[in-house]
């Protein structure tokens, strides 16, 4: 199969719309088909990788529980922007492993290698 | 040749749809291979037939319908997207029109992989 | 490598903009179209920024927006599609 | 649609998916099972179980490839492939095993 390269920019709240669950989505289905695949998070998407959320308390989906699944769809490369987590007085206190942790030049600069880019 | 696929998120009453209607005509226009639509969250509520506008404003189903028509454009609906927002009943294509095809996130891969430029609207 | 990015929100409304911005580099493009037309006052564009920017006319001017600054490039959205092929990718902001 | 096990009537979807997967225990799950008419053995089992404990911990039901790849890290490799799991589960591995491991119906699309 032909390869497009994949990255997807999150950039929206735990809870806002569908916003990262529908980005998540498109992460499993493009990993299934074995296209290389990223996850980067900038602006308050960062908040997506904050550990001890509780998505239940508002009856929302915890699809959040669903990024430890990642690497059995061949989703591999978690990237955000420490720029990010500054602004916001987060520190690297994840849910999940394996996150890069980018400075906001290097963030910018791994988004170029992809050949495609989706924001949600 | 160069190629476009287009991701459709918008709904249909949101001026921004009108933006990309006219958009991927324009694509046409010059020339340029459009290789399918996916109808992606609020957008595949422009699939819905059962959507009554008054006369006097912009009539987007009207508009996808004359771009599919003329150009033979493949417009996918994400089936999961379009059960939820009630357009799919007991696996049957309730309220959705003729000119939309009922498909996968599988499908948006393919397009993605094919086209030179993904557009995501 | 090189990004056109459309930018389809307001600066006044949302902070797109300055996401934007973080990520442009050297060879990037930013194309204001919807709301995005609103920009063309704002001073994150009006300070400095040496990368082309461009508007779609027609948005601009159904939203009595003008570019007084001059800084930005009035095309129409008919020219748009064109664009995307100068550019590796495009991203959307919106 | 319910499925009425001692007397207790448990709801289901109109494709006999359980609408809580809290509800579920294994005498529901030789109940649907049987209406797949599926017999099961220890192998279907080691599927449901898998399933149903990938769901748990990831609040997702696993598409095919996902199930094998994460099969193979328990299981190894003669059980980590399609075949295997189409031969215990016809229908399709993730949609029958899900329904019998009382999870919700796994999205068409992924």
């Amino acid at each position: 199969m032909q390869q497009k390269s994949l990255a997807i920019l999150n950039s929206s709240s735990s809870f806002d719309r569908t916003q990262g669950r529908d980005a998540l989505d498109i992460a499993l289905i493009f990993g299934s088909y074995e296209q290389r695949v990223a996850l980067f998070f900038q602006g308050e998407g960062v908040r997506q990788l904050v550990n001890r959320q509780q998505a239940d308390i508002i009856q929302a989906k915890d699809y959040l529980a669903t990024f430890s699944a990642l690497p059995f769809y061949d989703v591999e490369e978690i990237y955000v922007c420490q720029h990010s987590l500054t602004d916001r007085a987060l520190t690297t206190d994840f849910h999940l492993d394996n996150v890069s942790v980018l400075s906001a030049g290097d963030f910018a600069k791994k988004l170029q290698q992809f050949d495609m880019v989706l924001r949600f | 040749m160069q190629s476009l696929a287009f991701i459709i998120t918008t709904s249909p009453l949101d001026n921004r749809t009108v933006t990309s209607i006219n958009l991927i005509t324009a694509a046409l226009h010059n020339n340029i291979k459009v290789l399918g639509v996916f109808f992606y969250q609020q957008g595949v509520c422009n699939a819905n037939k059962d959507i009554i506008i008054a006369s006097d404003e912009f009539q987007p189903l009207k508009a996808w319908q004359n771009l599919q028509q003329k150009y033979d454009i493949p417009l996918h609906l994400c089936v999961t997207a379009g059960e939820k927002h009630g357009l799919i009943v007991e696996e049957q294509q309730a309220n959705i029109d003729d000119v939309f095809t009922l498909s996968g996130l599988g499908e948006l891969v393919e397009l993605s992989i094919q086209a030179t430029r993904v557009i995501q609207l | 490598m090189s990004t056109l990015h459309l930018m389809r929100t307001s600066a006044y409304q949302q902070n797109d903009l300055t996401q934007c911005l973080d990520l442009l580099q050297a060879n990037d493009a930013i194309v204001l179209l919807d709301d995005g037309c609103y920009n063309l006052s704002h001073h994150l564009l009006t300070a400095n920024i040496s990368n082309p920017i461009y508007h779609i006319n027609e948005h601009a001017i159904a939203r009595a927006m003008l570019d007084q600054k001059k800084i930005s490039q009035a095309i129409t959205l008919a020219e748009l599609p064109a664009l995307f092929f100068t550019f590796d990718k495009v991203i959307t902001w919106q | 649609m319910t499925l009425t096990f001692n007397n207790q009537q448990i709801e289901t979807d109109k494709q006999g998916y359980l609408l809580d997967y809290q509800q579920w225990h294994e005498e529901l799950a030789l109940l649907i099972a049987e209406k797949e008419q599926l017999t099961l053995t220890p192998a279907h089992w080691e599927v449901i179980n898998f399933v149903r404990n990938f769901y748990l911990s990831y609040k997702k039901s696993p598409a095919i490839r996902a199930l094998t790849k994460a099969m193979k890290a328990e299981f190894g490799e003669e059980k980590a492939n399609s075949r295997y799991l189409y031969r215990l589960f016809p229908q399709g591995p993730a949609k029958q095993a899900t329904k019998i491991a009382g999870l919700p119906k796994p999205a068409r699309c992924i």
